[in-house]
């Protein structure tokens, strides 16, 4: 990641990426991490996790910023970290026209992360996907429940130590 | 006239072998088998055919000839099927359903004159009972849809039967302007006063200037009578799966099925009794060409008013392919607010033009 | 055919031109029930769409179970799918077909190793006649495989059950590895 | 944190427009009834479920389930290597499968950091854009079947045949093609590519004026979609709509401008905003018109392409395809304008093997079906078809 950095001319991409963490870096010092300046997808990380509902407003709403689109919000699995989290891609559509990326993690075992379904409608399907992949519990959330997978399913398939079930109401499931 | 054509009809209903009256049998089964063999086979083998053509296709091709056959397989695989009534239908109404709504529809038949010969039962109401006994369909489609204890199939028998209510009105009034014109309700008297040499002219649609409106009116309200598109909101396929007839398997599927080309073919006979003159020629005499007269006769009377209701059909099948579904407010709307009215003008105004004008 | 099954054990003329009648009566209108689930569903819409036109046979789609006679499961049966699969079967009338159609619904497909909630065969849930393979088949194949049902449904006969069908039809359909050696043999020796 | 929770509610939510909008009355008793709509009927495009709560014909909710074709593809892209995970993009919007293997190969390659050979960037522009038409096509063609109108659909599926024709002339496969490879294309254009689909475009004019005499100059058709399902643009992006349907809300927003990639930029189009003449901004109708308008708009695009696409002699396609595709370690997201509107691809990459740490398609049916909920309040049965219609969802993107 080093070489690339000092080999490419920064993108416009990240020079507005750089100035948008900036203004955030302000208004919540250290909730937030460093910007990492990679040229494919610029992201920081949000330490606090329970902050993150709050950033999320300040982010959709404040004049500078305006991230009113979330495009993207995919739930990761860290097995070394013990970790779980979610990755948002965020853009300001119509307005500044920026992007960024944003991560929360959360613990592995029975962790929350806060629901940001009401700042973005489009995050509610999204987080409940998250959910029935990878099984972090966004507090807050209007209507948490199994979205791909029946509800009677067990454990996260997308978990890395994902063991499928044997059968499912009487239906052998693995191969 | 009138008794130089009950003659031939007369004698024939005279005939009585062994003791039997077979000459009145054949009068009143000759129209019925006719229709029952069209609804069968040519009315659904017609629309499959009509449409596959207006659709880029060849249709029905490989059960007998161009697939002349295919109705008569389909029949015969639904005599087949298994026949389930579901254990939470209410067995009664269920059953009784199809067979309501095939006796409703096919009961019209009796008045309705096939020729000079050919009628079940020359009423002096005729019109008036074909209107009414009509109406007996939304029975049977309400004890279908609701037998059934299916959502789907109650959504379609509501939606029918309010829509077949309600458009009861414009077409009741439009046929009335035409029973005003002719001063009857017989049948049969109507085919009668619209006969004469110079053909069509003689036919109550050109007869009178404001006729094409409750023509139009009735031609309207008639689709949505029989549930055909842009007004087949009752079996909507994208909406309500099958309709009122969701449930249904087998022969009674295809009773429902008959008793709705029946119908079809009912109204079309309808309107061109009362305003294209049934079974008259619409040919004229011109001079030494005696179109009229060669024209004319029991058979071709059978003739004319089976080509004039296959017109019509096929009008409806044209709209039905290619027009989309109104929606029930629309189809409401339209009953109520436009419709109704203007039937209500054509009334008046052709009171007018008979009572003042004529 | 319940009554007439228990009966009749020895076919006799009468009863066999009977039923080539219903059977040809069968085979010529053999309705589909209208529903897709996946990729295969797009195939079957067009087979049935103007350029290959089912309707040539008969087969002309309905969107309620109970007016059907052939099930086509077009596409992916996932657990959530498969009780739902089984319904709709159970509520068709009998006599009933079940087509597969592409290599999803015959045995799970490209979802066959990772797909945890992928069904890997619609067979373990509903018994099949007729496989047609592909991902998704080509309308020919599909039209291939309606043929093979027809086939099957002339096979048929008061008294027999549909397994003895299918293994009369077995005997009777022509093993194309045999057709493609016999050609191949044929092409050597000249 | 009062005036959070505040500001989050203050979220714009949908107003019904319309004259001629059911009010249901008050003072009637009525029975509120569940209705299940799928996940078989004929007109949920598949095996969604929609849960009714019905006041007679009105829906006063209706909730919908979804992963009744959950095909586990982002467990596959963990699985398989890279260039394996493109046949499983192409089964998950199984309409437009070029487009698919598009975005994906965009989101890898931007990890990868390769060049790609500028004709390459033409062939698969071209046939992107043709497999949007036929997209399109079927979009427009199941509409029509919603409404009632049969014929359309069967001449718009006459007409993609021709499509399905010169894609797989070119690619070997009539639906799914595993065409656009990481890197490349599988095959360079066939001989004579470029006359056919000449003809093609000639033929096809007519046929998309034909179609839309049936259907936007109808009466009916307009009487039923019109001011049926507004969305406001504000909800609309809020939602995170994209494609025709955030451009039928009247946002001027397509990724094939605002991202500029492969050659787009060079090519001279607009991007198609309905003019609100015809249709009130951000109802049903104008989706379809965005989706009608698009299908021209990409016949004009391969005519373009046909024109620009530099001829070379015994080109290989496959040229540029890297040996052993590892990227470095990183993440990207990368995304494309698919028919249906931007899909894109969140991949995790960990530097060391050949198979994704994580692959997440963001769909663009899945982002626009979940307003559904918000759409159908309120409307009549016949409306939540015409909705649901509009939306034009792939239930293979919309669970994966």
């Amino acid at each position: 990641m080093e070489d690339t950095q000092e080999n490419m001319p920064q993108s416009s991409e990240v020079i507005a990426a750089g100035k948008v963490w900036h203004v955030l870096r302000e208004k919540f010092g250290d909730a937030i991490s460093e910007l990492d300046e990679n040229p494919f997808m610029p992201f920081f990380e949000v330490r606090q996790t329970e902050r993150w509902r709050e950033i999320a407003l300040y982010m959709r709403d404040s004049a500078s910023l305006r991230f009113n689109y979330m495009a993207c919000l995919s739930g990761v699995d860290y097995p070394e970290e013990e970790m779980l989290g979610i990755v948002c891609n965020l853009e300001s559509l119509g307005h500044h026209g920026h992007k960024i990326a944003v991560k929360v993690k959360c613990d592995r075992n029975g962790g929350t992360i806060p629901s940001v379904a009401k700042v973005w409608k489009t995050a509610e399907w999204h987080e409940r996907e998250a959910f029935d992949m990878y099984g972090m519990i966004f507090s807050g959330h209007p209507d948490p429940r199994r979205i791909l997978c029946p509800e009677d399913w067990e454990g996260y398939p997308l978990r890395k130590d994902y063991q499928v079930q044997e059968t499912y109401h009487g239906i052998k499931v693995p191969n | 006239m009138n008794a130089s054509l009950n003659t031939w009809s007369d004698a024939l209903s005279e005939l009585y072998l062994f003791g039997l009256p077979i000459g009145l049998v054949i009068i009143a089964a000759v129209p019925l088998v006719f229709i029952a063999l069209y609804a069968l086979t040519y009315g659904v083998y017609g629309e499959r055919k009509i449409s596959a053509f207006m659709q880029d296709r060849l249709g029905p091709m490989e059960v007998g000839k161009w697939g002349i056959l295919q109705t008569l397989a389909d029949i015969l695989k639904l005599l087949q099927k298994e026949d389930i009534v579901n254990k939470s239908a209410d067995k009664f109404l269920f059953v009784i359903g199809p067979g309501v709504l095939f006796v409703g529809s096919f009961l019209a038949f009796a008045v309705l004159p096939f020729g000079p010969a050919f009628i079940g039962a020359d009423l002096n109401v005729g019109l008036f009972y074909a209107i009414g006994i009509v109406a007996l369909e939304v029975v049977g489609i309400l004890a279908a849809g609701w037998g059934s204890n299916n959502k789907w199939a109650l959504y379609g028998a509501i939606r029918s039967v309010a829509q077949i209510v309600s458009y009861e009105i414009p077409a009741a009034i439009a046929i009335l302007c035409g029973a005003m014109m002719a001063g009857t309700l017989s049948m049969q008297q109507f085919n009668l006063l619209q006969q004469g040499e110079y053909g069509f002219i003689h036919f109550f649609l050109f007869q009178n200037p404001i006729a094409w409106l409750p023509f139009i009116i009735y031609f309207i309200a008639s689709l949505a009578e029989t549930n055909r598109a842009p007004f087949d909101i009752p079996e909507a396929e994208s909406e309500l799966v099958a309709g009122y007839f969701t449930e249904y398997t087998g022969m009674k599927f295809a009773v429902i099925f008959l008793a709705e080309y029946g119908s079809m073919f009912m109204v079309s006979a309808i309107i061109s009794i009362v305003f294209l003159g049934g079974w008259n020629s619409p040919l004229p005499n011109i001079g030494p060409l005696a179109l009229n007269d060669w024209t004319t006769g029991p058979v071709w009377g059978a003739f004319w008013i089976v080509m004039k209701g296959f017109f019509f059909i096929f009008i409806q099948m044209w709209l039905r392919w290619t027009l989309p579904r109104l929606r029930v407010d629309q189809l409401m709307h339209l009953c109520w607010k436009v419709l109704t009215p203007f039937a209500f003008v054509a009334f008046v105004l052709i009171a007018v033009w008979e009572i003042y004008v004529k | 055919m319940g009554l007439l099954d228990a009966n009749i054990s020895k076919h006799n003329v009468l009863v066999t031109s009977v039923d080539n009648v219903l059977n040809w009566a069968r085979l010529s209108s053999l309705w589909p029930m209208g529903f897709g689930l996946a990729c295969c569903a797009i195939e079957m819409m067009a087979t049935n769409a103007s350029n290959y036109d089912l309707e040539r046979f008969g087969i002309f789609p309905r969107s309620s179970p109970r007016q059907s006679d052939l099930m086509i499961v077009a596409g992916t049966v996932t657990m959530k799918m498969a009780e739902r699969v089984v319904r709709l079967y159970e509520q068709m009338p009998e006599p009933r077909y079940v087509l597969s159609m592409g290599s999803c619904s015959n045995c799970g497909g490209p979802y066959w190793k990772h797909g945890y909630h992928v069904l890997k065969g619609v067979d373990r849930i509903i018994p099949v006649d007729v496989y047609v393979p592909g991902c998704p088949p080509r309308p020919e194949s599909l039209i291939g495989g309606l043929l093979k049902i027809q086939e099957l449904v002339r096979m048929e006969q008061i008294g027999i059950s549909r397994a003895e069908a299918l293994k009369k039809l077995q005997e009777k359909s022509i093993d194309p590895g045999q057709l493609i050696q016999d050609a191949r043999q044929g092409v050597e020796a000249s | 944190m009062q005036e959070l929770e505040k500001a989050e509610y203050s979220s714009v939510r949908v107003t019904p427009k319309g004259e001629d909008r059911v009010i249901i009355e008050k003072d009637l008793s009525s029975e509120e009834m569940i209705l299940n709509m799928g996940p078989q009927h004929p007109s949920t495009h598949g095996v969604l479920r929609l849960e009714c709560k019905t006041d007679g014909e009105v829906v006063i909710e209706a909730e919908p389930y979804l992963g009744y074709l959950h095909r586990c593809f982002e467990k596959h892209a963990e699985m398989v290597d890279y260039p394996g995970v493109v046949p499983f993009v192409d089964r998950m919007d199984y309409l437009a499968s070029m487009n698919n293997d598009f975005a994906f190969c965009i989101a890898v390659e931007k990890l990868l950091d390769i060049e790609i050979p500028r004709r390459v960037e033409f062939i698969r522009v071209i046939v992107s854009e043709l497999n949007r038409i036929a997209s399109h096509l079927v979009a427009i063609g199941t509409y029509a079947i919603d409404l009632g109108a049969f014929t359309p659909f069967l001449f718009c599926f006459r007409d993609r045949e021709h499509i399905l024709n010169l894609l797989e002339w070119t690619s070997g496969a009539r639906m799914l093609y595993n065409y656009i490879l990481i890197g490349g294309v599988a095959y360079d254009l066939p001989q004579g590519f470029k006359k056919r689909t000449l003809e093609f475009v000639k033929y096809f004019r007519p046929k998309a004026l034909e179609l839309q005499k049936l259907l936007t100059e109808n009466e009916i058709f307009v009487k039923r979609t019109k001011g049926i399902g507004m969305m406001p643009a504000e909800v609309a992006i809020n939602y995170g709509w994209s494609g025709p349907m955030l451009r039928g809300s009247g946002v001027d927003w397509d990724l094939r401008k605002e991202d500029a990639y492969s050659i787009y930029p060079e090519l001279d189009f607009k991007v198609c905003v309905p003019d609100g003449k015809s249709s009130d901004i951000g109802d049903s109708l104008s989706r379809h018109l965005v989706r009608a308008m698009e299908m021209e708009q990409s016949l004009d695009i391969v005519e373009q392409c046909l024109e620009m696409m530099p001829e070379e002699e015994g080109f290989d396609p496959k040229a540029a395809i890297p040996k052993r595709i590892r990227p470095k370690a990183g993440e990207v997201y990368g995304r494309a304008e698919n028919p249906r509107g931007e899909l894109g691809f969140y991949i995790q990459s960990d530097g060391k093997s050949t198979k994704p740490l994580r692959c997440k398609a963001r769909s663009s049916c899945f982002v626009n079906l979940s307003a559904m909920k918000e759409l159908s309040l309120g409307q009549l049965i016949p409306d939540l078809v015409a909705i649901i219609g509009s939306i034009d969802i792939v239930l293979g993107e919309v669970d994966r």
